[in-house]
This record gives C-alpha cells, structure tokens and sequence, in this order.
C-alpha cells in the first residue's frame, strides 16, 4: 500500500473513495462489536454465559472488509471470530446473544450450535461448523452455482493462519484457481492458534505466499490499518467481479483475549506481548485517526459508545427473558421432511 | 420398456434428470470427455458441455465440499467419486457438513446433494478398487443411501436421489456395471428411498441382503429350490433409512433369517438389521439370526485365489442357506 | 497405589511409558506449553522437550499421516487428535493407510501408533465437540479401538496402547477427565486389549456398556437394586476387538440383555453386540434384545434442554432396565 | 540449469561430477525399466497380465533421481509409475513380476495389492497404498524419526502432479517445511490425471511455484533431461543432508501409455501429442547424448539391450512358474499376532 496511518495532507480515506460518513460507518461498526464482545465476556465470567469466543482485535480488519461488500449482493462464510463481519451483514446484538444463550428463536440454529457459529440465510451469511476449514470449498461452491446461476456476486470466506494449513485450504484454493471463481479468501493472521505460534504453524512466512501456488494474488496487510484492508478488499472484489478470480488476503492481526473463555493465555504468551498489541489495535488508533482528521470528536465518540452500550444491554436482557427450546425440538429438521 | 445395462439406466437418469432441471450437474475425476472411468457419464458432456459435466481437480474433498456449497446455494450436484474406496478424503465434508447442514442450520439452509460412488469386488481391483464403504455412513442421520441392484432401481434410485432434498449417498456396484440387465422404462420414474423389495416369495428361510449379493442371493435360491427348500429374499435397496416394516415381514414370513453382504461381518449392515429384528421380532425366530459377510480383513486382495477367498459367491451362500434351513 | 482423577492416569501413562521407552514421543495441537487444551499432557513438554512433545500445525490429517511414517520407522507416536469431533479430516490416515500396512505389506512393514481423541457429550460442547465417533472405526479390520471407563484402566489401557504393535485408537470419554477417579497403581501395568470388565454381579437382567455410560449404569443399578432388580453390568472398555466370551457369558447369567452407549442407536457398537448375541445365544434370552442410544439426529445440541434431550442419564437408564426387568 | 543437451565441448556429464560409468549405469537403469514395462504390456496384450501401469516416458527424470540418493541411507516412498527408481533400490524384474502375476511370494504384498504398488523393507522402499498423495505425510514422518533417532537420510517421495491437488500434499508439505525435514518431494508433471489436461488440474502455471508457500525451494525441470534432474536432486540432497529442509522438485515428462491398461488416451489427446512427446523420451534423446558423447556405441547399446530383454524374460518365465497364494493366506497378518 502507498499509504501509511498519519502520513496525509490530505484525508487518506478519501483517496480510497470514502467519506467521512463511509468511515464512521465502518467505526460504528468496529465499535459494536467490540462493545458486545466486551458484554459477552462479562457475562461469562458473571457465570451467565459458558462459553465466548471472542474477536476482539480484529475488528478493524472484519469492518473494513465488511465495507468493500455488498451485503445484497454477495454471500459471507464467516469464522467464529467475525462478529463485526456478520454485524455488519445484518445480524443484530439479539441475534449473537439468543444463540449465545441457546435460545429457541436463535436465527443460526435455534440453540443448536455453540456461539460464535454464524448463519443467517436472509443476510446472506452461510451457515458453518467447527471443524476448521471446511468452509473454504463451500466459498468455492457456492461462487461456481452464482455463476452457473448466471448472478454476479463475489464470496467472502474468512479463517485464522492456523487453518490455513488444513488440506481443504489447499483444495479449495486450487479449484478456485482453476475455475476463476469470484471468492475472496480472507486469513485474518492473528499469529497463534489457540497456543501455538506462528513460526511452529506454516513454514513460510506468510500466508498470502501460498496464492501464487493457486494463480491468484496473495496480498499481506496490516489488519490494523483499516484503511488498507479496505482498499485491498475493494480490489479484490473488483478483480472477482471482472471474472478475474479469487484473490488471498492476509490481514496481520493480533487476538486481544485467550483464545476463548476456556483458554488461558498466560501459559503461551506474555502480557507484555499483549500490551503491546493493544496499542496497535484498530478501536485504538483508527478511532485515533478518525479524531485527528476531525471525522470525529471525543464526545461524538463517548455518545456513540454510551448509545451502542444502551442498545447491548437492552439486548441482553431480551436475549436473557427469551425462551430455551422445548426440548423434542431437538428432534426435528434431520431431513426435509422434518424426520 | 426396453432391456438396459444397470451402467446404461444410470447414465440415463443422469441424462433425463439433466434435461429436466438445469440446476443438476455432474462433477468428478474424468466425467468430462473420458466419460469416467467406467464410462457413466459417457456422452454428457457432447449434450451439456462442460460447465455441467465438469472435471474437476484430483481432490475428493474438495468435490464434496464444493458440491456442498454449490447444493446450499441453489444447485443440484452429483459427485461422482471415482472408486467408493478414494471417499474417505472427504468423509469430513460428507459427515461434519453434508449431512449435519440443515439441522445445525435449524432448517435455514440445505444440501441437495448426490454423491455417486462405485463399490464392491471381484473385479480385480485389489484392497483400494474393492471396498464396500456403506457402513461407515449408515450411522449417520442427516445422510440417506442406497445400493441398487437391479437396472429398474439403479435409474429409479438415482432419480429419486437427485430429487431428494438431502443429501444421498448412492453406491453403484462396477461388478454390476455390465452384468445386470433388466427391464428399464424411457421415461422417468421413481424408485423411493426407504423401500426394501421382495425379490423371491419363499416359506423356509428368509435371506436379507443387497448390492451383488442379491444376485448371488437369488441363484443359490433356485439351487435351493431343486432341494426343496423354500427361500424368501429381501433386497434392502436402501441401507438408510433401513426399510424395518419390510425386514420384520419377511422374518415373519419363514422365522429364520440369513442377513448377506459383501461387506466384512463387524459392524456391517447387518449388524443393525439383525439388532432390529432381535429387538422387534424376537419371537417370531425359530433359529439364531444368521450372517454372513466378507472375512475380518482389512480388504480383498488382488492374487486371484485371495480374491476369490475374500468375495462370497453362491455356493458360500447356499451353504449358508442350507444350514440355516436345517437348524 | 493411590486415588487419581480419570485425566492424571492418562498423563501418568504417557510420562511412565515415555520414561520408559524414548521412542514414544505425542504429537499434536497444542500439546506443548499448553499442556493440552484439557491439560492431558500437562507438564511433560518440560519433562521431555519439545521433539517429543510436539505442536504440530493444525492438520490432522498430517497428524496421523506423519505419525505412521515414524511408527513405520521405528517410532512409538501418540498422536492426540484435540476433539473427536476432529478425527474426520484424518479418516483416509486412519483406515487406508494405518489399519493396513501391515497387512497390505504381508507383514514387512508396521504400524505401532496411538492416537488418543477426548470424545462424548453433557459438556455444554454442541454439535461438534460432543460426538461419539467408534462406531466408525469398529468395523475397520486392521485397528483396534479401546475406551475405559475408570481411572484404572484409562493408565492400563493406554500403556497396553503404545505397546501395541499395531494401531490403536484410544477413546477418552471428556466428560470422565475430572469426574471419574479411582485406585490407580502408581507402577506399570496393562489392562489387556480385547477385554471386558463385570462392574457388578446381578442376576435379573444384563446391561452391556461402556465409556461415561458405564457409570450411570452402575448408579441406576443401585438405584433398581433398592426395588429389587438385580442388575449385571458388564463394561466392553475394547471396542474392537469385542470380548465375545465375555459378552456370551453376560447374556448366559440372566437372560435378559440392554445395550447402552451415549452414541446414536442406529449403527452403533450396540448393534453388533446385540448381533453376536442373536447368532450365538438367541436360545438363552428371555426377551428381546434391548438397545438404548442417543436419538437418531446428526449431533448433539448445545442448548441445555436438547442437550440434556440427547444425552442418556441414569433416569433414562433406570427406565429400560425396569422395563426390561418387567418382562 | 546451466547446460542444455549438445551445448557442451566437454562431456556435459563430466561438469556435474558423473563419470562415463555413471551415466552408463544410470542408462542401464532406464533401459532396464524400459524393456521390463514394455513386456508388462505385451503380457497384458495377450491376456497373461489383468493390468498393467506403466512407467514409460518417465524413465529418465526417475533414473537420475534414483543416481542422486543413496540406496543404504535413503526411503524412498515411490508412486506407481516408479519402476526405474525401484529398480534402482534394488527390486529385480522377477520382484516386479511377481508382484504383477500376483504370486505368493511377491515380495511387496503377498499378492495382495495391484500391481505398481511397490514395497520392499529390505530395499528401504516404503509401502504404498491406492489413494494417492497419503505418502506425503509419511515420507515426512520417517524423516521426523529418523532424526529422532539419530540417523542421517534422506526420505524420497514422489507422485504426479494430479495428485499434489490433494489435502495432503499441503499438509506433508507444511509439516515438513516448518520442521525443516530432510524430505524431497518429486512430483512427475506428465501433464495429465488420467484425462484431466493440466490447466484444468492446478491454477498455477507449475506445482513447484507451491513450494515457496512452505518455505522452501520448488524447482522445475526438463524431467527428459537426465544430467539437469540428477543435478538439481544432487543439491536438493545436499540441503536436505545440511539440515535445511525440504526441495519440491517438479520434473516436467509425459506419459506415453494410456492411464493404465484399463484406459483408451484417445478420448482426450492427439496422437500428434503422443508422438511430439515419443521424440523428446529421455530414453531417446539420452541415448542419442551418449552416442554422440562416445560413452556408448550403437553396438553396445544393442547388445545392452538384448541381455537386459533375457534377463527380463527369464523372470517372466520364473514368475509364471511361481506358486500362487494358498486362499487362506488372506487371513494372516492383520494384527502383529497373526489374527
Ligand atoms: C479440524 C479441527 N481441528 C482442531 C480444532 C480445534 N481448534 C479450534 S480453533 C483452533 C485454532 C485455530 O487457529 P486459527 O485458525 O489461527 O484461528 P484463530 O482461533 O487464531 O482465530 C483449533 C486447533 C478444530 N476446530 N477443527
Ligand atoms: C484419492 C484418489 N482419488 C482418485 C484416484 C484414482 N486415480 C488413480 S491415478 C489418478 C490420476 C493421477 O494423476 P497424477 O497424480 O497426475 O499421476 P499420473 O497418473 O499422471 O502419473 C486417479 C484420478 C486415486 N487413486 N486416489
Ligand atoms: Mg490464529
Ligand atoms: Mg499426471
């Protein structure tokens, strides 16, 4: 990228094409899913919610790519990390917490899945597992029926470094190569997997390096910078749209929390590590440079966050007075014809 | 009506689904201007060019896995795994995605999807071009399958599949490819999933089985017959959902049950059929539930004598028979 | 001898085993500083560095494949697969490459290698950290699947695992890790593999079991005891190879048999069981063979109500044993 | 590569530091693969023989491979085309046919697998299985123990480029390149899995640009030019004794025979194909190098070649002779103990 966080004159985010609403958009966004996720944990340690997992760090990367989306046009598969992802897609507080809680009218599953399982078909979000990886080819497939279908979309489907080494990346990556197909692979690099650091992870250096195996161009980007993720997104989805390909997007990110609430993180990594990503993170220094560059004052800032608070905890009390399923619902949907 | 190939009724409901519902397409190792290697998709590609009869790279999982996505959103895929042998790279696709789609979606989302894969033995296809794969998927809800013996059921099964909401395993037998023939209809029909068919009314000894074996079921039974010994044989064409009504009708039929498959005995099929019957018909048994299958191996070997060792045939099966009728 | 937790067995058997023997080295995700996302190898990463305690990348296929180039090799791998649930993407390792090498290789190659997977449910974990996953590996002639259900035998077992010369898939029930605790003898020992174990002599009706079930077998036997049923309780703890003499003699002592295990019914190890006894006891049982399993749906949910729908208990238990008793 | 066949004053095999023998030896290795394969398919022909995979067109960049190792040192994990590198590790054409008539005493299965799927303990060749790439992963696993143990080698495993689409492939890859294993991974691009042309196969231009994805060197190659492979394995050898990690090495050849004896290649390629790629056969174009070097005669070569066809069929008569398998045999050896 040619810019750099702080070397403008002029606003950098409208050389790329946005205005200020753009960014304060793509804020709001980051900032929801922060707040959420911050409430989330909350509960868990409150012995309210028993399990989280969180995405807390990443959010400027998931925004920001969010934003180069077209969310009636395209198709997400989203990781259990992407909450600002499916925010933005159209999923709601209430929605993350009726599945956090296991509730019956849960849009992803209806208390079926663990949290952090994201689908919505009405927002256009596929539906995903645990395994890791497994969604890759999905991305690949339903990009080839679009085509097929004769509708122009472009998939998006994110996943950690960790799973990048699974074999369905390799296979989804290549059948996309071969095909052409309009699917963005988006690795959001957070550099452990669960424990395990990257060094111990892939032998190369990044991620991205293993696109030119596939035909396609593998892009590494500061997952903090907002802006460049953007700009690097919007490529992509451009060269997808053109019938050029899939295009890898490495995003350089750092995982704030352990790596969920059953984890803890002091036996692998030390504080001071993560101190010092916290400086780095996106809610940190876009929120900086949206401030200096007058998109946003301090008190905007303190009101859009005091207003997002407001409307999670009316959320979580709603998610909370919701009710569980019955329980010979568990019974039902194995086929289509309910059995 | 005429008389067909079981190889030619399933390159048929391939052709008459395709010209009907341009949302079905064929995807695989070599279906393209190969024909596969067995030559099933033969010609399709001359009719629906190669978008819809696609070659895929070498990689099951990603055929299955693709097919998944491609299903969900709107598509009807038939995978085509070149040997049922080569699907175990993408039993992950199959089992943690295909198969668990809809209900972990709570019914949002769904996988229409056909995954055809030809098994079985006796063609010298050695430990990796012999297997029989069903039982490691008829444990799992959310997947139906089915083995169809016959030319009728082999187009009347895979129409159906195609059909199906759900995701459907159906295995073809290559050693019936060129073997089986019978009476085929042009136009389309369908067989339905979860329906067994008597193929031998008899009085004696009820044999339940599928696949090749019913073949090799109903030539012992005239063998048998000449003896004077009555059997009754059930071909359960679908191995799920199993067809229970039809298994408890035919052990009521004669009260001694002989279950046969290519398979290894441990944990087949039969396992659960006789598990049925020993839990729902107990007391219409006038012998021990029988089975019989292929040896504790880990596969049929390739030198003819081992082969021919590992792969049941009618005498194996008359003998079986015989011992079951004179308990 | 001395009390330990279910888990500090597990960790004890591989410390003494890689004490004992500097070719038994694990290899899997986060095995090393993390200790395990359970805390199964806790400590040893210390103790032996981390060549012999290896984080991998996470691939499980890689995981099994690299573990039986190096048992081929001389080595004595276990390879922790993290979640059962997870073992799905190593199933071609598994089945095409480690139960048949030595086979396939008339005995000039082997493959002695562990791989260790926590599996089961009630642990909040949903879909896809709940599974039960032996019924896929029972029928696979070449492997050998164990799961022990006391403290006692998840040390005996597993050290008979890694001394094993050939491939053994070791089935940690999560659930157990910390709720399960018992006399474990601080020495070496084996409990062979092929085994069973009467947990409790009755003479009313017979429950055969394994895993986590086994235990609220035991209780909901206590519980029919006080209204007067006698219950015999036999623990499977091999899977594959079954115990079939043990089995044989369970159904002798009373005539009247329940299958339970946490995974689905249909398919499950509980047909097999029930399958061995209809075709080498059918003339000892007073009544059907009974079957208690997980409802036929793809996995376990995570709201609390279904999952505790799903999951077996020793209410449930107690129920088919009544029925059973009543007769 | 520097040297390009008959660019050389001084005999080009001299610069790489092979003697005339070596070249001779290697030549034999080929010829030998060559004239066995080439009564596989007539044995085929006429009914003796129920499948036949062939080798042929491939001889050359394995010949040279094979030269480059060492036979007391080494694993090798051959594919089913391999027949010159087996050879060379010190299989006999009465090995190979006995394996193919299916005779008890075959020394890679009993009888029990097809034929091209090569084993032998003794020779330090690894058993291999039908479903391809699933040697990958155990090629880095004998040389993860090897290193465990102490011992210095080299672990050698090939498969075409079909086959490198598989999960496994990135999987072995990754795991050797992270843990920098003395593994080289030869992959014979012959341009085609069974019908599927190349650009329908992978969506880069060569396999080996994937090796840069893992961290290590991919190299690709004339597989038809003998001294250039022997070269290249030669260094990947070195490095990988050097304790630097892998080599993907990508010989570019083509198949001369259908798939198998099962296949008809008129379906997807020209005969024009076929016989463009007959006048660049190694075994040609090597042949000619020699001649025209005066490392061998045409006399030598005839007579090299008639002895080489005496030995083959004699074997052919010692395997149709030998003793199939008693039918019980089928039962032993799933366990360690018998059962
Ligand atoms: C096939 C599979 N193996 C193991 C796991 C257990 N697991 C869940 S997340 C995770 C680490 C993922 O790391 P990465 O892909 O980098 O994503 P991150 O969590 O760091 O965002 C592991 C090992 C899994 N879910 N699926
Ligand atoms: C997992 C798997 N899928 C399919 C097959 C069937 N098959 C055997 S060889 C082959 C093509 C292999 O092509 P390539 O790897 O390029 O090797 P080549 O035969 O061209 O040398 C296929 C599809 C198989 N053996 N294994
Ligand atoms: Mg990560
Ligand atoms: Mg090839």
């Amino acid at each position: 990228m040619a810019f750099e966080i702080g070397e403008t004159a002029v606003k950098r985010h409208r050389h790329i094409g946005l205005t200020d609403q753009d960014v304060m958009n793509i804020y709001e966004n980051m900032l929801l899913a922060r707040v959420l996720d911050e409430r989330m944990w909350l509960l868990n340690r409150a012995g309210k919610l028993p399990f989280v997992v969180s995405g807390q760090g990443q959010e400027g990367a998931q925004a920001a790519a969010a934003y180069a989306l077209d969310k009636q046009r395209d198709v997400i598969l989203p990781y259990y990390r992407d909450l600002a992802m499916v925010l933005a897609f159209g999923e709601t507080p209430l929605d993350i917490l009726l599945a956090n809680f296991g509730r019956a009218n849960d849009l992803s599953s209806g208390g079926r899945q663990m949290p952090g399982h994201f689908s919505a078909r009405r927002h256009r979000i596929f539906s995903q597992s645990s395994p890791v990886t497994t969604q890759l080819p999905h991305a690949a497939g339903i990009a080839l029926a679009a085509r097929m279908r004769g509708e122009d979309l472009v998939t998006y489907v994110s996943f950690g470094e960790g799973s990048s080494n699974q074999g369905d990346f390799h296979e989804a990556c290549n059948f996309a190569g071969v095909h052409k197909l309009p699917v963005i692979f988006f690795c959001e690099n957070n550099h452990y997997a669960i424990s395990v650091p990257l060094h111990k992870q892939i032998g190369s250096k990044y991620v991205a390096d293993r696109a030119a195996g596939y035909g396609f161009p593998g892009i590494v980007v500061d997952g903090n910078d907002v802006l460049s993720v953007y700009a690097h997104m919007k490529d992509a989805v451009e060269r997808a749209l053109r019938g050029e390909g899939p295009t890898l997007i490495e995003a350089l990110t750092y995982r704030l929390h352990p790596h969920s609430s059953d984890d803890d993180d002091r036996s692998y990594r030390s504080k001071e590590e993560v101190e010092a990503a916290r400086a780095r993170d996106a809610l940190v220094t876009f929120r900086r440079y949206m401030i200096d560059e007058g998109v946003l004052t301090e008190q905007e800032e303190k009101d859009l966050r005091n207003r997002l608070t407001q409307d999670v905890d009316r959320a979580i009390e709603e998610a909370e007075r919701s009710p569980l399923p019955a329980p010979e619902s568990a019974l039902n949907h194995v086929y289509a014809d309910g059995k | 009506m005429s008389v067909k190939l079981y190889i030619d009724a399933i390159t048929d409901a391939m052709r008459q689904e395709m010209e009907r519902d341009p949302a079905v397409f064929i995807l695989g190792e070599d279906v393209g201007v190969r024909g596969g290697v067995f030559r099933t998709t033969q010609g399709l590609i001359d009719q629906f060019g190669e978008e819809r009869v696609m070659d895929t790279p070498l990689a099951e999982s990603a055929i299955v896995g693709v097919a998944v996505g491609a299903a969900a959103y709107g598509m009807r895929p038939i995978a085509e795994i070149q040997f049922a042998d080569f699907i175990l790279p993408a039993v992950n696709q199959i089992i943690s995605e295909a198969a668990k789609l809809r209900y972990r979606s709570n019914n949002d989302w769904q996988c229409p999807l056909v995954i055809r894969a030809p098994f079985g033995g006796g063609v010298h296809g050695a430990l990796y071009h012999s297997q029989s794969l069903e039982a490691l998927f008829y444990h799992i809800p959310g997947l139906k399958v089915v083995i169809p013996s016959t030319a009728y059921d082999a187009k009347g099964l895979l129409i159906s599949a195609i059909r199906d909401p759900d995701p459907v395993i159906y295995f073809e037998h290559k050693g019936m490819y060129r073997l089986i023939k019978d009476e085929v209809p042009d136009d389309d029909y369908v067989v339905p999933i979860g329906k067994a068919a008597v193929r031998r009314d008899g009085t004696d000894i009820t044999v339940i089985t599928y696949g090749l074996m019913s073949h090799y079921t109903l030539t012992a039974a005239e063998e048998l017959a000449k003896e004077g010994i009555s059997a009754h044989v059930l071909d359960l064409r679908s191995i799920l959902p199993l067809d229970k009504e039809a298994i408890l009708e035919a052990v009521r039929k004669t009260g001694k049950v002989l279950i046969v498959h290519e398979d290894n005995k441990t944990g087949g099929v039969g396992a659960e059929v006789s598990a049925i019957i020993a839990e729902e018909a107990l007391f219409e048994l006038d012998a021990p539930i029988a089975r019989l299958g292929g040896p504790e191996i880990p596969a049929m070997p390739f030198s003819p004598p081992l082969e021919k060792f590992y792969m049941l045939n009618p005498d194996k099966i008359a003998k079986a028979m015989r011992e079951l009728a004179a308990f």
